[in-house]
């Protein structure tokens, strides 16, 4: 130990900034009853996205309680980097590795390399699309997009009674990524019921801008009465958005949840969202994986998507916003 | 050497002993230089003689060895540009140093802006202070406005500018290095005439050539140079132009 | 014509002066900095105004509610591109300012909720922006790097340091005193107070470039370094200041937005600092330094959302608003390009 | 070319004065990317010399880690090879991530389903889809004469556009990635297990950079492209074709990111249209040239230095996972590394020549 000390000193010299990393990496906590496992959690984009906090708060906070080594990256949606990064998983003989299946085909092989290896892998966030017969991932926690979208559109057609003769607005940060993709899917699975028309626009993630895209579509395009963000940014300034343009109260709903939007949804600006329960998808595979690795228990899939906010049920995700919600 | 208490006969500006070296290579060695009143001096020499250290030392950019200056008999300290400038010094560099994205006015006062309070420009008296600069110290033909894109002067026009910069700002010594090798031969004679215009009116002119055929029509004295040191330091009426260019070629 | 005095060029080719003195007042407009994106702007001002007569419910862009979001937007990236632009006007680069656009209203709304009094919290955000300019320059000039190089860098820094100090990524609510709020985001009559405060901002970058000391060797140094320093300016201290401004420049129109959201965010704003640089030099600034307006980048931001506002009241299809965009960009320095060439 | 502003002729007499030591220990000095060549080295040797006394703490030098670096670092080192010599000729390319995502995106379009091409004539549509990008980029900008960073900053949005228009599902009328699965033969040819850690990518990369250090170095295109970025005037004086010059590094650039991509898609399986829009390439493109020593400003770099500039970036990144770094601060260390290795780059350059 002394020895190790010593060298680690010597390399410090040499490159100052890895070794003070490297440093506090190395140091393990001392003498726990079980060895600690080792995880490694791959969130698949956007690095200081707050979406992701209450999945990373929900990570960390299974990992203290289950004794977990936790190694949290960001494959920053590269899905080469994320085919990587559960390679590197493998090569540094973690215990599990829970990625997102955002790219299937890129991460197939990935996937079943990691289950060959003995890792325990469980999907978050998005799954193959075949679920588990796509892949060897052996379970799935995070949001049926194709389900939860239908289910806002659903929510936005009873509440406030659209018919054919309405026109949504669904505006989303990029449009040729997963997540837009399928929940527009899911959104215009719902509105076809009533033949309600729809409209993709792409708003970016710069708030002040993605309000100021969707406040000239609305005024460009009087037949849109109803908005429906498919993100975080468009959902919540979408309500602003609408008062921008001269038509505030046109109905808006969307995904997600951050303090604004709940605060929207409180004062009735924004009649509801859809929350994925982003805590869910960092705490529960890390336990699950814990449990596994530890005692054999198998996991299962869970579905964390169906929980629609309103302000009926607002108060406490409002209060807890940003740890637990 | 001429009786310093005769002030007719002390040189506006003296350096004496001057040495640079740089690592193993002598520069300047031992050199003598000075500058009388209303005069052009011809410096001359061959590449490597050790004009541009001497001119260099000369503007403050440069710090000698050894060696000392004097301004009309005094001891001055040339050591920085600022220093320089302040014992009456100019330096005009064949690459014009003007900004050429900025008008001529905004040239003239770059570095020395009469500011009001919190420092903001007195444009006013910028603006009539550089007409009259313009037109009183070098008439410059073409330049109607002091608000022109010096980008759109000819090269003349801008050598002109420049000069016409330094001399406003009450220098008495021009250290002209190669002024006109950029220049056409219409705009050299211009540039040439100003030389003989601005010693006739009291600024004197070091004039840093390989062209010795510009230095011995303006130049009342010369001084050649050869391996960093001062070979010959001659006036007008007992030289030639052969006798210049043997000494030139010979060394 | 000329006497043998005179130091007139009389045989030669007319110089360019020459050319200006007998130039007309179009031309004069044309050579102006911010002549080719001015004329730009009038012809798509003029443009959307005779559609929009001709076409009144289909292109509505005279709608009172169509200009105030034009005027309630152009400031978003124009504030920032004031900033930027003093800085290209200097000859360097600033990449970090869309970090710092997110990171300094972040450090003052979290200041702000944890009881710090609100001048204080915004003084904590001016002072990190002139701290990340100054560790910007200081770098850049100090070692002699590039800026594009220093700034790139400090971009990823920045950006993580908010959720790396917090330890997550996270979002502040920000509700401002409703003073703060109306004098911001309200409306003065008709304008909206954003778009006030941006035509004050650009007075006082045109005041800080044109009219005061400071200004005048941040030409300097940008046209011509060796020439600024020969002039006895230190370039330095001068493109320190710039680099300063730049950042402060970049905070303030992030406290904008996020008073105007009541949120502050640490989500990265993608391309923030692309945009500011295609703003100014649609504004007709150079790449290279020393040449640039401030009307220039004011009317570049206008250029830019106008484009922007046409392409969606025109309905043309959304989802490629990007590739309109690009179009855009390379339009408006061409003919930035040919109408000074035509001089 | 004469400056008589610049140095005198003793001050350059006094440059030239013989270095101490012997011609080979000069030469490797006076080499140009010597400063990255050290940095790595040492880098890799601490790694490595740390990872194989600690193995258990570190699993740097594992064969599955390696196996995962070699396949990786190719394909970002070749996107640099060509940034970096389009660099070299004084120019940037910040569209490079939408001709990495367009050109692969071709290539599995054309060579499935209802357009069927043999894979081969897929794969030369792809790279002349490049060459078409490059030469679009290099058009626009010296023709029309707008600087490069805005010429290729208005074609990136405009890709960006282009690959959602291409990547559109006919049925669900959205874009979506497209599975790319080019044959085995193709699979092992650019992307196959060749022995231990080595993969294919490493043969593509010494592959294109050898080309690129004979094109640098030893051909005459080279020769232009240093003289054109160092100096403009001087290239165009002596009768350089600049601006086709330029045009040919675009095309050079584009054709390296497309292949790249290619190589990037057999990989993975799939060709993915986001990757234009968020992966952020261009930057960590540029970052890696100008780590390896490629002037900004032109007319200076080397392939080695680009190619181990692609390495540093690409490791600092593998051990801050291996070492379980916080999330947040990855993006800060690329920003940190890129600041410190250009400040060593030029520091130490100019000290050298001192």
């Amino acid at each position: 130990m002394a020895l190790n000390t010593q060298i680690a000193f010597g390399l410090r010299s040499l490159a100052v900034a890895t070794t003070a990393l490297a440093a506090v990496a190395f140091a393990q906590p001392a003498a726990a009853e079980d060895a600690p496992v080792k995880v490694t959690f791959i969130q698949h984009c956007c690095s200081g996205a707050t979406f992701f906090q209450p999945m990373q708060f929900g990570a960390e906070l299974a990992a203290k309680t289950f004794n977990v080594k936790l190694t949290y990256v960001n494959a920053d949606g590269d899905a080469a980097r994320h085919a990587n990064l559960i390679e590197t998983a493998i090569a540094d003989k973690q215990d599990a590795v829970i990625p997102t299946i955002t790219v299937p085909d890129a991460l197939n092989a990935a996937v079943k390399k990691a289950r060959d290896a003995g890792l325990v892998v469980i999907a978050e966030n998005i799954d193959h699309p075949d679920g588990g017969k796509g892949n060897a991932r052996e379970a799935f926690v995070g949001q049926d997009f194709i389900t939860s979208g239908k289910m806002i559109g659903d929510r936005m057609i009873k509440t406030h009674n659209l018919t054919e003769k309405d026109f949504c607005l669904l505006p989303v940060e990029f449009p040729e990524l997963t997540y837009a993709v399928r929940r527009a899917a899911g959104v215009q699975l719902a509105l076809k019921t009533k033949n309600i028309g729809s409209e993709m626009i792409g708003t970016g993630t710069v708030d002040a801008e993605a309000l100021s895209t969707i406040s000239q579509a609305i005024l460009a395009n009087p037949k849109i009465t109803c908005i429906i963000g498919l993100g975080t940014t468009p959902t919540t300034v979408a309500p602003d958005a609408a008062a921008e343009a001269g038509r505030p109260g046109i109905p808006n709903g969307g995904f997600d949840t951050n303090p604004k939007i709940m605060k929207n949804i409180m004062e009735g600006k924004t009649t509801a969202t859809m929350d994925q329960q982003p805590f869910w998808q960092g705490y529960l595979p890390v336990m699950f994986a814990a449990f596994e690795v530890r005692y054999g228990l198998h996991p299962a899939d869970f579905d964390t998507g169906n929980n629609l906010i309103d302000k009926a049920n607002g108060q406490k995700a409002l209060q807890y916003g940003g740890t637990f919600r | 050497m001429a009786n310093a208490t005769d002030p007719a006969s002390v040189p506006l500006f003296e350096a004496r002993n001057i040495s640079k070296s740089y690592g193993h290579v002598n520069a300047l060695m031992d050199v003598n230089f000075e500058v009388r009143q209303k005069e052009v001096v011809g410096l001359l020499g061959d590449n490597g003689a050790g004009k541009s250290t001497l001119i260099k030392i000369l503007s403050g950019v440069v710090n000698p060895d050894t060696g000392e200056f004097r301004r009309k008999g005094e001891k001055v300290d040339i050591g920085s540009r600022r220093r320089s400038e302040a014992a009456g010094i100019q330096t005009i560099y064949q690459d014009i140093a003007l900004v050429r994205s900025m008008s001529i006015m905004r040239n003239i006062y770059a570095g020395r802006e009469p500011t009001g309070p919190l420092g903001f420009l007195k444009m006013r008296e910028m603006r009539t202070t550089s007409m009259q600069i313009l037109e009183n110290y070098v008439r410059i033909a073409g330049i109607t406005s002091p608000d022109l894109m010096v980008e759109d002067l000819s090269g003349g026009q801008a050598q002109a500018v420049a000069i016409a910069r330094a001399v406003h700002f009450k220098r008495d010594i021009l250290l002209l290095d190669e002024p006109t090798s950029a220049l056409s031969v219409r705009e050299t004679e211009k540039v040439l005439a100003i030389m003989r215009e601005l010693a006739e009116g009291g600024v004197s002119c070091v004039f840093v050539t390989h062209n010795l055929y510009h230095a011995f029509r303006v130049c009342d004295r010369f001084v050649v140079m050869a391996h960093g040191r001062t070979v010959k330091s001659v006036v007008k009426a007992d030289t030639s132009l052969n006798e210049l260019t043997d000494l030139i070629m010979t060394h | 014509m000329t006497s043998e005095n005179d130091l007139a060029l009389a045989a030669g080719p007319p110089s360019a002066a020459d050319r200006y003195r007998r130039a007309s007042r179009w031309a004069r407009v044309r050579m102006h900095p911010a002549g080719p994106v001015g004329i730009m702007f009038s012809g798509l001002l003029l443009g959307c105004i005779v559609m929009a007569l001709l076409f009144p419910s289909d292109f509505v862009f005279l709608a009172s509610a169509n200009l105030k979001l034009i005027l309630r937007t152009v400031p978003n990236y124009g504030m920032i591109a004031l900033g930027v632009g003093i800085l290209l006007v200097a000859g360097e680069y600033d990449l970090s300012v869309g970090a710092v656009y997110v990171v300094t209203p972040f450090a003052m709304a979290t200041a702000y909720t944890q009881g710090w009094p609100l001048p204080l919290a915004i003084a904590l955000a001016f002072a990190i922006a002139a701290g990340i300019g100054l560790l910007n320059g200081l770098i850049t000039l100090g070692f002699g790097i590039p800026s594009f190089i220093t700034t790139l860098g400090m971009l990823f820094i920045v950006r993580t340091s908010a959720p790396f100090i917090v330890g997550y990524a996270r979002s502040v609510n920000f509700t401002s005193p409703p003073w703060l709020k109306d004098t911001l985001t309200g409306s003065l009559g008709p304008v909206p107070m954003p778009f006030v405060w941006f035509l004050v901002l650009a007075l006082v970058a045109y005041a800080f470039l044109n009219r005061h000391r400071t200004g005048n060797h941040v030409f300097a140094v940008g046209g011509d370094p060796k020439a600024a320093r020969f002039a006895g300016i230190n370039v330095f201290r001068t493109k320190l200041v710039a680099f300063m401004l730049c950042s402060v420049f970049a905070t303030i129109a992030g406290i904008f937005s996020v008073v105007r959201l009541n949120t502050a965010m640490t989500n990265p704003q993608l391309f923030i600092e692309l945009f500011a640089i295609a703003i100014c030099v649609i504004g007709g600034l150079s790449l290279s330094g020393g040449r640039g307006s401030v009307a220039g980048i004011v009317l570049g931001a206008c250029v830019l959302q106008l484009v922007q506002d046409v392409i969606i009241l025109s309905r043309l299809p959304g989802f490629y608003l990007d590739m309109f965009v690009g179009i855009m960009i390379v339009l408006g320095v061409v003919i930035n390009q040919v109408v000074r060439r035509k001089f | 070319m004469s400056t008589p502003a610049g140095p005198t002729n003793a001050e350059l007499a006094a440059l030239r004065r013989p270095a101490a030591g012997n011609p080979t220990w000069r030469a490797v000095r006076n080499y140009q990317a010597i400063n990255i060549v050290v940095l790595v080295t040492l880098f890799l040797g601490f790694c490595t010399g740390y990872s194989l006394l600690y193995p258990d703490q570190l699993r740097f030098a594992s064969l599955g880690n390696l196996s995962v670096l070699s396949q990786q670092v190719p394909v970002t080192a070749i996107v640099a090879i060509g940034v970096g010599l389009l660099m070299i000729g004084g120019e940037f390319d910040i569209a490079v991530a939408g001709t990495f995502t367009l050109v692969p995106f071709v290539v599995a379009i054309t060579s499935a389903g209802s357009w069927g091409w043999p894979i081969g004539v897929s794969l030369l549509a792809g790279l002349a889809v490049a060459l078409l990008i490059g030469l679009m980029n290099g058009m626009i900008t010296t023709r029309l004469g707008i600087p490069s960073f805005i010429a290729t900053l208005g074609t990136m949005f405009f890709m960006r556009g282009v690959i959602r228009f291409v990547s559109l599902n006919p049925t669900t009328k959205q874009p979506d990635n497209i599975a790319f699965f080019p044959g085995d033969a193709l699979k092992a040819l650019l992307g196959g297990q060749i022995i231990g850690p080595i993969y294919a990518q490493m043969l593509w990369l010494i592959g294109v950079a050898l080309i690129g250090y004979a094109l640098l170095n030893r051909h005459r295109f080279g020769n232009h492209l240093l003289l054109t970025g160092g100096n403009r005037d001087a290239a165009v004086a002596v009768g350089v074709p600049v601006r086709n010059v330029k045009v040919t590094a675009f095309m050079l650039c584009a054709v390296t990111a497309g292949f790249a991509g290619i190589l990037q898609g057999v990989r993975i399986n799939q060709v993915e249209p986001s990757f234009a829009t968020i992966s952020g390439l261009e930057l960590k493109a540029i970052a890696a040239v100008v780590v390896g020593g490629t002037s900004l400003f032109g007319g200076r770099g080397a392939i080695l230095g680009i190619i181990l500039g692609a390495v540093l970036i690409e490791t600092v990144d593998n051990i801050l996972v291996l070492i379980s770094a916080p999330e947040t601060i990855f993006k800060g260390f690329l920003g940190a590394t890129t600041i410190l290795a250009v400040i060593l780059n030029t520091v130490i350059g100019r000290r050298a020549r001192r």
